[in-house]
């Protein structure tokens, strides 16, 4: 039997959902053996395996977030493109299969797909039921525009909650879904799928607006900042805080926890600007096939990646986790078995998502993104404290982001 | 305390032979590791480390163009200074009264030790869970207080809680030292004080504290060696150097930067360190030692 | 200055069925000025016994006064007493100095005076070119002095030593006992002095305390003490080689009764032609004198003979005593009390 | 005690049941929580008393069989890792502190203080500096997923060698002396005087040290890449470190109490011997 | 055992022009089975000596020969020597009998023979019942016999002492003294030993070494040393109180010549109706003595009287002595040699 090591991030309950998928494949024939390794946070794990690779000991998979998307893809020789490694191993592999703003995401600019969309997520909106209607708000008509959202805000702050609105993972759902969902440019050169020399222009009239906006509510205690990453999925699962907005794959743990009834709904956006809503954003990860190991493996990747993609398995997977289904089979798979009737709201995501994409919406190759991630939440958090405007945030969130570019163009030339 | 023994054994090869082990793992995992961060910082690489190139000082010269980098030394002087200060502060003042007390001495002593099995890792993450605004039970309180606690937006309540962690963490290792050397004060000398009519306090100030003082300079130099390098763990769970990046010391830019994966950057940035940590080092041995020593 | 009285003094450690009880109830007047040195084996009790007048520990039962002050609960500080400890307990960290000046500082006394005072005492002690440096750097002998230093410089009411010259070797423990003696005689404070070496306590003191696990035995004079001792401890105690006790045969020639010891001193037994019958069995050569260690039937007998070196008995010679009539002591044998 | 002061002795104890209560009041809420179920633990605020799913939360954290536990490998597995990693890396310092420290106080040869300077400096060098080097350094000597790799580059020690000269030279000369002229060699001496002298001494570095070991996260996650090599600790951020849902906090906290007991148990076992060790060092 | 010759010994410490020479060329020869006691001030050098006899420290010139071996490079275990030291330097985490078997497990002595030899040893010293006992649990006595002990088992030829009864006190150093002495002559091997206590000296020694600064200044029987000082320093040093030695007026009265001094002991001094007036200054009672501490003219000087309380000088009084006449000893004022 041949072994193949998968390195991945999942913590808590995913990390059952990997082994359960890899005892999935593991059952399902008896040449190959997946063995999944949790090896730390998403910024443990790639650094690990990065260095893993520089001294000969790669996985065979890594499953890296997206982020550190463009890093791979710059590698020279470290990874395989999915599509060779299907190609090789003679499975079939058809890009268009795919859910379009999913697979766009890991697709070079000449249509190759290099990386297997694995978990992905994307940006949604969720509110609490119990306090809109605690509130005399609709609990069935969730706010769909920025003015209702902040309408719907005063409102509950009025009638006693001390969170009317928070937000998970702000670089991500206020910036670059939000650049996404209006069809405005995040960046240069189609979001840097034109190439390393791509530099940042998030700093543009309208995310000024956004974010002015935010800081507004946020001095008026209408958006209350709980954190960074997911952090503040908590006070909305608790019930302090009234609406939110993060991750799709936030859905199981809220339904399994909370106390009260909840919505999910699109991101809300601005309706004078043209073309919004687009599409948005997706997060997660992808699988990563790494170079330089033999044949057999090689084959056995390839063999994993097919079952992975059966529309079964991401069917099953999608309805476990909340991650978006990654092939447009899947999400056929899911509505006929009436998954979203019974389970208002999960659709949503694939809804915002399965739309198709524009080169101001396809996704993001930025390189060093860990870090200008890390300067996003930086200046945002000063624009809330008041310490900056919008406008002096952003400029300097993209002045400090372009140097990070500039740095990697040049260590990758 | 005697500086050299009279008595030697006579060997050419046998002490060599002795400090091997020790020699072959510093050497191999300490000394030949840092020399390459030494290198690597005159280096820029791309992660996978398949194009090298030299760049001379230019990792370093970024450094000392990036204003946020520079902030972070005043940011890590703040908080070493807190940590150190506080950490031996609120641990001489339980060791002393320890000390003192005759009943229940044996469970304090206990109690107060305890929290020193607790793994950094883990300890970032129970502040976290305490003071976390949302759910937080350390907040809720507060709260009531009508202390509007806010790690996430309030430097100075970041630097509050990174500090608490921080120092909480090492209290108990403080407090041990300090009850041992406090152990080692011979009775007469408190007793000669007392019939000098010097009373407790007066008696901390002139006798013990004095008399500890081999002690809290072996501490001081942990101690700050534990605020700069030790406490990454801590600010990661706790604040992740925000708000802002107003709780970022250097380990945890450093930290940071080697997950993200700049390596030259972060490579500079060890040699920084280390520079910094020497010269604390030597300063301390040098000015405060002479202090300390009777 | 100050006279000091121990009333029916008691000291337990522990309390309840446990409690260890050292001292068993000890009474003694000490007159101001006084010098007392009270003397006994170790684990006596003498140590307890200062340190209760010290404040140091507390006083299980009876009284102890300073002047006319009960002084049981006063704390150390407020006794206005200073102490000499075996070991110096000097404070290492502070020059010497700063270690005689300490208690004044508390005490705010004026620095000039302080800086008047340390002199003073410094130069009593001849201690003036060492008060700069610390005490790890000075001999033991400096140490004590220094120790005494601080003493002084507090100008007590009382003095208290617990065996201050026992860790200093005998050419300096002479030569600092006789410093001592010309300090008391000097400044006359009242003053308690430990030690279990005799020739410390006969040398020193104007009277002596001989205590024995936990009881006075007997309080007085030197001369006293040695030429009366109260009870057969104090006898073989005191005196250096001890008093010979006899318990068989002689007796009865000096009118002794069965139940009775007779005490007699090695320098009171003369060597002779005739009388007691000795068997020599080692000889000690110390200079001016020489001491005969012998055998007479069970007991053994201790001689001491002027140096007069041609005349020394061999090895297991048989030599012949007799006792001065005038230097018999008699002891009660059960009780060891003074008949 | 030399005085009689019944308002400072009250003010002791004032100021230890404050110092306990904050000091171990993280610990406390850690066990709070881990008696509760996940959704009484994220409410706000969360119970202060303990509650009534002990037993289960933590058969779930001991067996890995909670519905949605995180990590399968049982905390079992991994409290065996930790345990042997901080066993080696606490022998392993002792060992070679000890060697060293006897090399620099009772030889004497070229270099001799610089090699006490080299030691010493490697306390600026802790794993999250040289993170990166070090791994290349194990994996090329094929060390990855071993428990060597696990120890060995974390076994030089600084404190242990300052600490053991420190009292080596408290140790008086002529035990030195006594044992050469019974015809001890050096290492005889070592093995017959020093080493048991030392106990004490030896004790309380084993304290400092076998926390250290206990407490490695970053390091292990590293050099294993078999969840079967890792320590706890890794358990316990496996557990919390989903990016997606909210953690298990219950599970969480149960698994970090048990993750806990045994550096508890090394500290209060050996916590007489240790203050004593520390005390003879001081010297 | 063995005879031991110390030839020419000379001892620095450290090298080049920054060396230190604590030793000067030092000669003796000791005779097989002899006691030498080598006495001195502090830091005169006798540990030194006795240290490079043991081989602790290396010989800088001359040889040192324990039997007929020169054993200058020889290792201390080869030397066949066993020493005791001042603090004992007992093995605190061993037994007793550890402590003692300690050697012989080293030497590979077989293990019954090595509970004979402990067994016999502890006997002698009377040990048998503490030889399961630490070191810790013992008192200062009873540790200093195990330190004996330890080097008695050892059988060696040759027993080197370095002040071992100076941590005791002065009972118990009586008693060890007499036990030593027993020893000796039990075992007969030869023995050097190390003290400044002069008392000691004068009580142990065969022949005695007196050191001074470095040199030998008199090597001979505790009587010649006593009664035949060779030089003013062991005249001054030997003997306590010391000998009186005199530079002015009355040296003329026994034909002493300008460039002399007069050496006269405290005890050969005798209270006369008439003869040299002195001052008294001090009194001292030692019990069956007395010392008085005179003044005449701007010397002083030590009496010694025999108790005889009823005629004690008071302090202040002027007194009468005669020297003994065929007590005198001259010495040149400059070199100090005796004449
Ligand atoms: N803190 C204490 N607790 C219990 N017992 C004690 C304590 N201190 C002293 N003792 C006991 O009291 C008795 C008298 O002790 P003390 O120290 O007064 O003797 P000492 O005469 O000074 O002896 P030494 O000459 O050895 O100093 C001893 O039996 C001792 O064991
Ligand atoms: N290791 C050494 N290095 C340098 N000088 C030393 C050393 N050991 C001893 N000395 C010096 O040698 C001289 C003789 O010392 P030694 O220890 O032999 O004296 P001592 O006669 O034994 O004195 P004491 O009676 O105090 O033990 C002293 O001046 C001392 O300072
Ligand atoms: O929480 P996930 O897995 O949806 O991922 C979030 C993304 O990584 C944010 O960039
Ligand atoms: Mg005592
Ligand atoms: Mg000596």
């Amino acid at each position: 039997q041949t072994e193949i090591q998968w390195w991945h991030a999942m913590g808590g309950p995913l990390g059952e959902w990997v082994n359960d998928l890899a005892k999935g494949f593991n059952e399902s024939q008896k040449e190959y053996k997946v063995v999944p390794t949790f090896k730390g946070t998403y910024d443990e794990s790639m650094p690990a395996a990065i260095a893993a690779y520089r001294a000969g000991n790669a996985p065979n998979i890594l499953q890296v977030f997206e982020v550190g998307t463009a890093t791979m893809m710059a590698s020279k020789g470290a990874i395989v493109p999915v599509w060779k490694i299907m190609q090789d191993a003679g499975q079939k592999f058809d890009t268009a299969a795919y859910v379009p703003a999913v697979g766009g995401y890991y697709t070079a600019s000449n249509g190759q797909m290099l990386s297997l969309p694995f978990n992905s997520s994307t940006t949604v909106f969720f509110y609490n039921k119990d306090a809109f209607k605690a509130a005399g708000l609709d609990p069935n008509k969730p706010p769909s525009t920025w003015p209702e959202v902040t309408l719907a805000a005063a409102k509950l702050k009025a009638s006693g909650s001390t969170c009317p609105l928070t937000i998970s993972w702000q670089g991500w759902t206020q910036l670059e879904s939000f650049s996404a969902w209006h069809n405005v440019e995040f960046a240069t050169k189609n979001n840097g799928f034109g190439g390393t020399d791509a530099r940042l222009v998030f700093n543009g009239p309208l995310q000024v607006r956004h974010i002015q906006n935010l800081a507004n509510m946020a001095k008026q205690g209408l958006f209350v900042y709980k954190g960074r990453g997911n952090v503040p999925d908590a006070a909305f699962i608790s019930g302090e805080c009234a609406m939110s907005m993060g991750s799709s794959s936030t859905y199981g743990q809220v339904n399994k926890v909370a106390k009260f009834a909840f919505g999910f709904s699109p991101l809300p956006y601005y309706p004078d600007v043209p073309g919004a809503p687009q599409n948005t954003i997706i997060g997660g990860a992808s699988l990563w096939a790494m170079s330089g190991k033999p044949a057999a493996e090689n084959k056995g990747v390839a063999a994993f990646f097919a079952y992975l993609s059966k529309p079964e398995v991401q069917a099953a997977s999608h309805q476990r986790t909340g991650y978006l289904p990654t092939t447009k089979a899947a999400f056929e798979l899911t509505e006929k078995s009436g998954f979203y009737a019974k389970n208002p709201g999960t659709d949503v995501a694939v809804n915002q998502m399965i739309r198709k994409t524009t080169d101001k919406s396809r996704g993001l190759r930025l390189g060093n993104y860990p870090q200008i991630r890390a300067i996003e939440d930086e200046e945002l958090e000063q624009v809330w404290a008041g310490k900056k405007t919008a406008k002096e945030g952003l400029d300097s969130a993209v002045k400090r982001g372009n140097e990070l570019l500039a740095k990697f163009q040049q260590a990758n030339k | 305390m005697a500086v050299e023994k009279r008595v030697v054994f006579r060997s050419r090869w046998l002490p060599w032979l002795l400090l091997a082990p020790q020699g072959v793992v510093i050497g191999v995992f300490f000394f030949w590791p840092a020399a390459q961060a030494l290198l690597q910082s005159l280096q820029q690489t791309d992660a996978f480390g398949s194009s090298v190139e030299w760049v001379g000082l230019d990792n370093f010269r970024a450094l000392w163009n990036d204003p946020k980098y520079l902030a972070s030394f005043e940011t890590t002087a703040v908080f070493s200074v807190l940590v150190a200060g506080l950490g031996i502060v609120l641990s001489l003042l339980l060791a002393v009264f320890a000390d003192r007390v005759v009943r229940g001495a044996t469970l304090y002593k206990t109690l107060l030790i305890w929290p020193y099995a607790v793994a950094p890792a883990v300890a970032g993450v129970l502040w976290l869970f305490m003071f976390s605004p949302s759910i937080g039970i350390a907040s809720y309180w507060l709260h009531a207080l009508g202390i509007s606690w806010n790690s996430l937006l309030n430097s100075t309540h970041a630097m509050v809680l990174i500090v608490m962690a921080a120092v909480w963490k090492q209290i108990s290792y403080n407090f041990l030292f300090f009850l041992a050397g406090l152990a080692s004060i011979p009775k007469s000398l408190i007793e000669a004080a007392a019939i000098d009519g010097a009373h407790p306090w007066r008696r901390f100030w002139t006798i013990q504290l004095p008399l500890l003082s081999p002690t809290t300079f072996f501490l001081l130099v942990i101690n700050v060696v534990y605020a700069f390098l030790e406490t990454f763990a801590i600010v990661d769970a706790a604040t992740q150097g925000g708000p802002g990046t107003d709780t970022s010391i250097l380990v945890y830019k450093l930290v940071y930067d080697f997950k993200a994966l700049d390596l030259g950057a972060s490579a500079a940035q060890s040699v920084v360190l280390m520079l910094i940590l020497i010269v604390l080092t030597v300063v301390q041995f040098k000015y405060v030692e002479k202090k300390v020593n009777y | 200055m100050a006279a000091i009285s121990l009333r029916n003094i008691i000291k337990r450690y522990g309390t309840g069925p446990k409690a260890n009880q050292v001292i068993h109830g000890v009474n003694a007047e000490v007159a101001d000025g006084e010098f007392i040195v009270i003397v006994g084996p170790s684990g006596c009790g003498k140590s307890t016994l200062l340190r209760m007048v010290a404040g140091l520990e507390e006083v299980s039962e009876g009284d102890i006064a300073i002047g006319d002050r009960v002084v049981n609960d006063l704390e150390p500080a407020r006794r206005d007493i200073a102490m000499v400890f075996q070991n110096y307990a000097l404070y290492p960290h502070m020059s010497v100095f700063d270690n005689m000046a300490y208690g004044l500082k508390i005490a705010k006394v004026p620095r000039e005076e302080i800086k008047t005072r340390v002199d003073k005492a410094a130069k009593i002690l001849e201690l003036g070119h060492l008060l700069d440096r610390k005490p790890r750097a000075l001999s033991g002998g400096q140490r004590q002095r220094v120790a005494m230093g601080r003493a002084i410089v507090r100008q007590p009411q009382v003095f208290l030593f617990d065996e201050p010259l026992s860790n200093l070797d005998a050419k300096l423990r002479v030569q600092t006992r006789l410093e001592i003696q010309k300090l008391h005689r000097e400044l006359g404070i009242t003053s308690l002095f430990v030690t279990h070496d005799q020739v410390e306590a006969m040398t020193l003191a104007q009277r002596m305390m001989v205590m024995n696990a936990g009881r006075m035995e007997q309080f007085g004079t030197p001369e006293e003490v040695y030429n009366r001792p109260a009870t057969t401890f104090v006898a073989s105690f005191m005196g250096s080689p001890p008093m010979n006790l006899l318990r068989r045969a002689p007796n009865a020639d000096f009118g002794g009764k069965p139940g009775t010891l007779l005490g007699i001193r090695p320098e009171h037994l003369q060597v002779a032609a005739a009388g007691w019958a000795l068997q020599v069995e080692t000889i000690e050569m110390l200079g001016a004198e020489r001491l005969l260690y012998c055998r007479m039937g069970d007991e053994s007998v201790i001689v001491r003979t002027d140096e007069s070196l041609s005349s020394a008995p061999a090895i297991g010679a048989t030599i012949h005593v007799t006792p001065r009539a005038d230097r018999l002591h008699w002891f009660d044998a059960e009780s060891g009390m003074r008949l | 005690m030399v005085e009689r002061r019944p308002t400072l002795g009250i003010l002791a104890h004032v100021i230890l049941i404050l110092g306990v209560i904050v000091v171990a009041f993280p610990v406390y809420i850690t066990f709070v929580a881990s008696t509760h179920t996940t959704a009484e633990v994220v409410q706000a605020p969360m119970p202060m008393l303990p509650g009534s799913h002990l037993i289960e939360n933590y058969k779930a954290a001991l067996l890995g069989t909670g519905n949605s536990q995180g990590s399968n490998a049982a905390v079992g597995r991994m409290m065996f890792v930790s345990l042997v990693s901080a066993l080696v890396i606490t022998i392993g310092k002792i060992a070679i502190s000890l060697l060293s420290a006897f090399a620099i106080v009772y030889f004497r040869f070229p270099f001799r203080m610089l090699c006490f300077w080299a030691i010493f400096v490697t306390l600026m060098l802790p794993v999250e500096v040289r993170i990166g080097p070090t791994y290349q350094v194990v994996a090329s000597l094929g060390l990855i997923n071993t428990f060597a790799g696990l120890t060995v580059p974390l076994i030089a020690s600084a404190t242990a060698t300052f600490l053991f000269r420190q009292f080596f030279l408290t140790v008086p000369e002529e035990l030195a002396e006594a044992a050469r002229m019974d015809g001890a060699g050096p290492m005889r001496f070592f093995k017959d005087i020093l080493v048991p002298l030392s106990a004490t001494s030896i004790a309380a570095l084993f304290v400092i040290q076998f926390i250290y070991g206990w407490n490695q996260y970053l390091w292990p996650l590293l050099v294993t890449t078999n969840e079967n090599m890792y320590p706890v600790v890794i358990g316990i951020k496996h557990m919390i470190s989903g990016g997606e849902s909210a953690n298990n906090w219950n599970l969480v906290m149960a698994t970090a109490m048990l993750a806990m007991i045994p550096p508890a148990l090394v500290v209060l076992l050996m916590q007489k011997w240790f203050v004593k060790g520390l005390v003879d060092t001081e010297k």
